[in-house]
């Protein structure tokens, strides 16, 4: 079974994996992360990957629409944006801090492709931030170097996945939740690729992303669970 | 070093296997096609170098991108190797092995056309009064005598292959033991902030790197031609 | 057995326009001013030449049809280029037998050892190229081409950078080569020196093509052959080395027809192998006098009859006279000596050449 | 082309900046450095030589993380920078300057060197005995006759900058106007699956670069210089 | 005013080792076997071998001092290479005009329309370097440096690959020059004839020393001379030409101290346009005879008293003549001769020259 999952979901698929494995032993699973969009343009053009863990649901939609997928897309979970200050002192993170002088650059995610950088700069709308700070961002590739540009310290702070905090580089780091109403919700989904339509393991892991073991681990990683909206 | 898993050493196996097959076939195929560049003086010898040059304008992944269209199942040369009973190229090791020959091509063609252009006619012309056939000539005057244009050739290309990750990334799909290399993986531990695992297999690579092309340097240099 | 080249090239301004046959006995020299097109024609011969007008014919082997070419490689030339091209990723050893290894063992008629100590290579068999001089590097090319035993040897002016005792010891040698070996030589130089002293036949170049190709004899029995542009006219008499004494030698002319042999006292010893010699009398060298003069050093005084007179400048004059064997000798004397003397065509006399002149 | 968007026109004048000011400071720069390994006959050379090549070994992304860290705020570059009142490196346009010429640099330095050590001593003897000093014979003598190798090391350089993503990207956060090139917009369109946009783009780079290209070897070729 | 060299230099098995003042008026020629070192001592001159081991001083300039060296550039060479070095990126031209245009126009002496025509360079100017024949690199080398206008001229064989009408017109415009501008040159030949028509000292190169630095006449006054080594002993008379009819030149000596000039009768006027003329007569060309000859061509006969007697080989001697003016006039002749006319030391006798012999 090839699984192929967004980036954002690099931390918590080992547990998933595992637990995966105690319900199914004799399954050989492999996963190949990426950016959702690499991803897709791959499975578009005959990549071996059965299971597609997406960061959003347009890329899923796409597959379908293009005849790729063999299953609907299906929500598996939210991601969560956090606020990041690189300076560790910084107790109260708050939005409104990254109007301060000190905080020179601020990194997210390319909200060309990259749904938490679509996300960010809704926040940052929401919180009428957005004319104020657009000077001082920063993009990257995706979350991971939006996180990356905070943690080599060259951006003071970011608004990267909460998923990436918990990261062996990040973990215990402080962070602000933001709050969800300021942005679209970052729907999460699923879908199984032609490749992997006869393939009984990524129905099994489709349903299985669905119980409430994998939703726990979700949880555990940074995610929150398609239903509690 | 014991901290190596066994993944990373699947990719070291997989890199290795790569830059080394790379800068073979970039050699033998850049060989004559920079004679005949050096040589021919003609307008076609211009837009045939200029064509070669072409795939490093691109960004890597946007070129992994296009030769995934076309390496593809759906892709003209994809479709055709099946046609004929082969499989198609994309995400497999010989499909990025054809992509880092592609990406890095230039670099190996240049400085031997330069090289082989700086050889001038008359080594070649002393080994042929003397006996020597073209294969003879190419082996015991042309070769030794534009090593330093091959070794500038070989280790660019070489160097290149191993740091270049956008191109097989796209193309290769980062499956282990088969197209994960070992910048790939490199990257994907920055990507999952595994900064420790990222750092040690960057020092490895510096280490081995600078250790390999110091040794080819001072190779080269112990059999430096002087010229007057 | 001929070499058979037709041929026409442009370069630039240049044309060489070639519809010859050179011998392929011996040594011929290929001689003319600078910028003529000695190397070009060497060149061609080798192959080196692209041209799609050419025929080129060695023997009875086709090198050359048209657009078609026999590879240089399979030619077996002995090629000294003007330059003396080293290869220099090599050491003056694998220099020498870069040609020596790819010939056949069956054809090899020259080996190492005696190339080696011909052209004084031992003390340099180890020496970086870069390092050599100038004669050093044409000695290292001319044994490296000798070391093919090869069936033709094309030599560009290949003692041009070395030293008088150099050339003294590999000249005989390269004119033995020739006859003992049987491989003909085609050799560029500018030295009538070495031209009549090595040469059987001369192929005389102007502005691309071959005036003419003359048996050496033939060409210095014209008084205004391009030659003597260097040291004015010479004879060349052809003959045998014969021992009367101890330290004495008799030069004795082979005789035309059914004529006498004539005997030049020569002193020395030639270091020529071959028995048949050549003594080269320059036109300067001869003197006349109307009788024989008595107590004097000069030790040869052949009765002669003149046979023309001719101006060669404003204050000289060429004598052709006719020594007792049928051959031709040349005497050059002021135009007021022909005048005191009142020399005249037909008349006897007496010619004086001096014996320690005569030995080369 | 009526269709490139603002954005677009922005990415290929900074591109064209980056690329034109790398190939000339990397040109400058490499060339004593490629004189000095030509000529310098010792262990230091050899080591140079490695180091140079090095960048090339890393992944882009890696590398430009690890220049992000020496060149950001608190690495050592940047707080130098910051000690001398300048500001640090990290996005803008001088940092992702700064980083291409040294990712691009053995692309420069190797060819030249090459080049440097096939012309040889003596037209430079003989120049400075015809009473030409050290910078006249760098300019009427060394550099028409190491022309190729100039061209070779322009070209790479101009190409590889042209498509170089990875390490910008990283090191230069993709500010539209200051640090955004053609090759990450471009690398943008595709990983959003605007394919048409990232098509348009590409193919206009490719027919830019193949001009250029052609042109440039075109007018190599007139001057080339024959070797007997 | 002199060029002084102290300087060990070691390149592998080769040592050059220098303590020497070589005289900087005229031509100085260096004369060696291939090998010994003439190329090496140039560029050390020219400052293009690197060593710390070397104090040069050209007249009051200090060119090198240990580690410190007077740039190349700046030491105002006209050097030419051995193998003609042009530059392959410029035309025929800009590589004439290359040190032309670099020197202050107030110092040049000598201009591109005269070089050119003497060295017949004018159909060459726009044909690419690459094209062009030995002969002619050689030239457009030598007139390059020749236009730098320098204080001092470093030439390694610059005449070794032109025939002997080119040899002809340059060598007197080389000798002319020397004395003319001032500009001394150092001269590497092999040739001897070179030697004795240009050069005003000798420089003797062995194995990396240099052996002795003596003027051309003490040169030819050794029968032993290395300059011997190829055509044998010569004498070089120095004298004055006058004009005694038309067509008709006599030679008129030099005497030494209070001695008789000798009158030399010579066919032909040298092309050089110095007052001091040369009279080169090999040994072998003079005879001796117990008394005057009648009725002979030989017209110089002169009176000589014979000084030594000695063996030069097995089979002939030289004979040391002194003639009235006081200078040196050598004779080879066969021992036999010498024995024959029984020629003794002290004793008189008349040597006989040919006129057509002298001139040079
Ligand atoms: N492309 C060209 N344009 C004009 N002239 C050319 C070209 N190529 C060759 N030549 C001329 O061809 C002639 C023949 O050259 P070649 O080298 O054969 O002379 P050579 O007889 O060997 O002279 P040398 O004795 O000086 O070596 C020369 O005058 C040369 O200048
Ligand atoms: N690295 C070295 N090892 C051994 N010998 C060397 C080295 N470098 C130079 N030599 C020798 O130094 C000597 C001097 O060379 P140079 O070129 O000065 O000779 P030359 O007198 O100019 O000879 P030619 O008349 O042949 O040009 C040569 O015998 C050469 O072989
Ligand atoms: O996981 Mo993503 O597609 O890199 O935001
Ligand atoms: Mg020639
Ligand atoms: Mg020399």
């Amino acid at each position: 079974l090839t699984i192929a999952a967004a980036s954002s979901l690099r931390q918590a698929m080992g547990d998933l994996e595992e637990a995966f494995l105690e319900q199914h032993p004799d399954t050989g699973i492999r996963v190949i992360f990426g950016s959702s969009g690499k991803l897709t343009a791959q499975i578009t053009n005959g990549a071996p990957y059965d299971v597609f863990l997406s960061a959003d649901t347009a890329y899923p939609e796409r597959l379908v629409a293009l005849g790729a997928a063999a299953s609907e897309p299906a929500i598996y979970a939210r991601g969560r944006l956090v606020l990041w200050y690189r300076e560790p002192d910084r107790t109260n993170p708050e939005l409104a801090g990254l109007l301060d002088q000190d905080i020179r650059r601020i990194a997210i995610a390319q909200p060309r492709h990259a749904p938490y950088g679509q996300a960010a700069l809704e926040v940052l709308g929401s919180a009428g931030l957005w004319q104020a700070v657009k000077p001082k961002l920063v993009y990257g590739e995706n979350v991971g170097q939006a996180a990356a540009m905070v943690a080599s310290g060259a951006a003071d702070a970011g608004l990267i996945a909460w998923s990436l905090t918990h990261s062996p580089e990040l973990a215990g780091r402080s962070f602000a939740l933001i709050n969800e109403d300021l942005h679209s919700p970052l729907a999460m989904a699923m879908v199984i690729t032609r490749q992997g339509a006869d393939n009984p393991d990524a129905r099994n892991f489709s349903n299985f992303l669905q119980t409430i073991t994998a939703q726990d681990i979700l949880q555990q990683y940074g995610f929150q669970a398609p239903t509690t909206d | 070093m014991p901290e190596l898993s066994p993944q990373d050493w699947q990719a070291i196996t997989v890199t290795l296997k790569l830059c080394a097959l790379t800068t073979i076939i970039l050699l033998v195929l850049a060989t004559p096609l920079a004679w005949w560049l050096a040589h021919k003086r003609s307008t076609g010898r211009t837009l045939v170098q200029a064509l070669v040059a072409l795939p490093l304008v691109l960004p890597p992944t946007v070129l992994g991108f296009y030769l995934l269209l076309a390496l593809g199942p759906r892709g003209p040369v994809g479709q055709s190797l099946e046609a004929v009973g082969l499989t198609h190229l994309a995400f497999s090791f010989e499909g990025i092995l054809v992509a880092s020959v592609v990406y890095s091509l230039p670099f190996a063609v240049q400085p031997l056309m330069e090289s082989f252009r700086a050889l001038g006619a008359r080594p070649v012309e002393v080994a042929a009064s003397l006996g020597a056939g073209r294969l003879d000539r190419l082996f015991t005057v042309i070769l030794p005598l534009c090593r330093g244009g091959f070794i500038v050739a070989a280790t660019l290309t070489f160097a290149h292959t191993l740091g270049e990750f956008g191109v097989i990334l796209m193309l290769g799909g980062s499956i282990p033991g088969e197209t994960q290399v070992l910048s790939v993986l490199i990257y994907d531990y920055t990507e999952a902030m595994e900064y420790a695992a990222a750092h040690r297999l960057s020092l490895g690579l510096l280490v081995f790197s600078f250790v390999v092309l110091v040794a080819v340097y001072s190779l080269n240099r112990r059999f430096d031609v002087v010229k007057p | 057995m001929t070499l058979q080249i037709t041929a026409r090239l442009h370069r630039g301004d240049f044309h060489l326009t070639l519809n010859d046959t050179l011998p392929t006995e011996g040594i011929t020299a290929l001689f003319g001013r600078s910028g003529c097109g000695k190397t070009t024609l060497l060149r061609l011969i080798a192959g080196l030449e692209p041209t799609r007008k050419a025929e080129i014919r060695f023997h009875d082997q086709v090198w050359q049809a048209g657009r078609w070419r026999l590879p240089v490689s399979r030619r077996r030339l002995g090629l000294v280029f003007q330059e003396p091209s080293l290869l220099p990723h090599l050491s003056v050893e694998a220099n020498l037998l870069y040609g020596y290894r790819r010939t056949p063992a069956g054809q090899r008629r020259l080996h190492p050892e005696a190339v080696r100590s011909l052209l004084e290579l031992d003390t340099l068999l180890s020496q970086p190229v870069h390092t050599l001089s100038g004669g050093q590097r044409q000695r290292i090319a001319l044994g490296r081409a000798l070391l093919t035993s090869p069936q033709l040897l094309l030599l560009d002016e290949p003692l041009s950078a070395l030293d008088a005792t150099a050339k003294r010891e590999i000249m005989p040698f390269l004119s033995g080569l020739a006859s003992r070996t049987g491989v003909p030589v085609l050799l560029v130089t500018h030295s009538a020196r070495e031209v009549e002293q090595l040469a059987d036949q001369v192929a005389f170049m102007e502005n691309g093509r071959i005036d003419r190709v003359e048996p050496l004899r033939e060409a210095l029995a014209r008084p205004d052959s391009p030659l003597f542009s260097d040291e004015g006219p010479a004879s060349v008499l052809v003959g045998r080395l014969e021992e009367t004494g101890p330290g004495q030698w008799q030069f004795i002319t082979e005789p035309g027809g059914d004529r006498q042999a004539v005997r030049f006292e020569v002193s020395g010893r030639s270091s020529h192998q071959t028995s048949l010699h050549r003594l080269r009398i320059l036109a300067s060298d001869v003197s006349l006098a109307l009788t024989r003069p008595e107590g004097i050093s000069i030790r040869n005084l052949l009765p002669v009859r003149i046979e023309r007179i001719e101006d060669s400048d404003e204050y000289r004059s060429t004598v052709t006279c006719r020594i007792e064997d049928g051959q031709v000798l040349l005497s050059r004397i002021t135009r007021q000596s022909v005048r005191e003397l009142e020399l005249k065509t037909g008349q006897t006399a007496v010619a004086l050449v001096k014996s320690a002149a005569l030995m080369e």
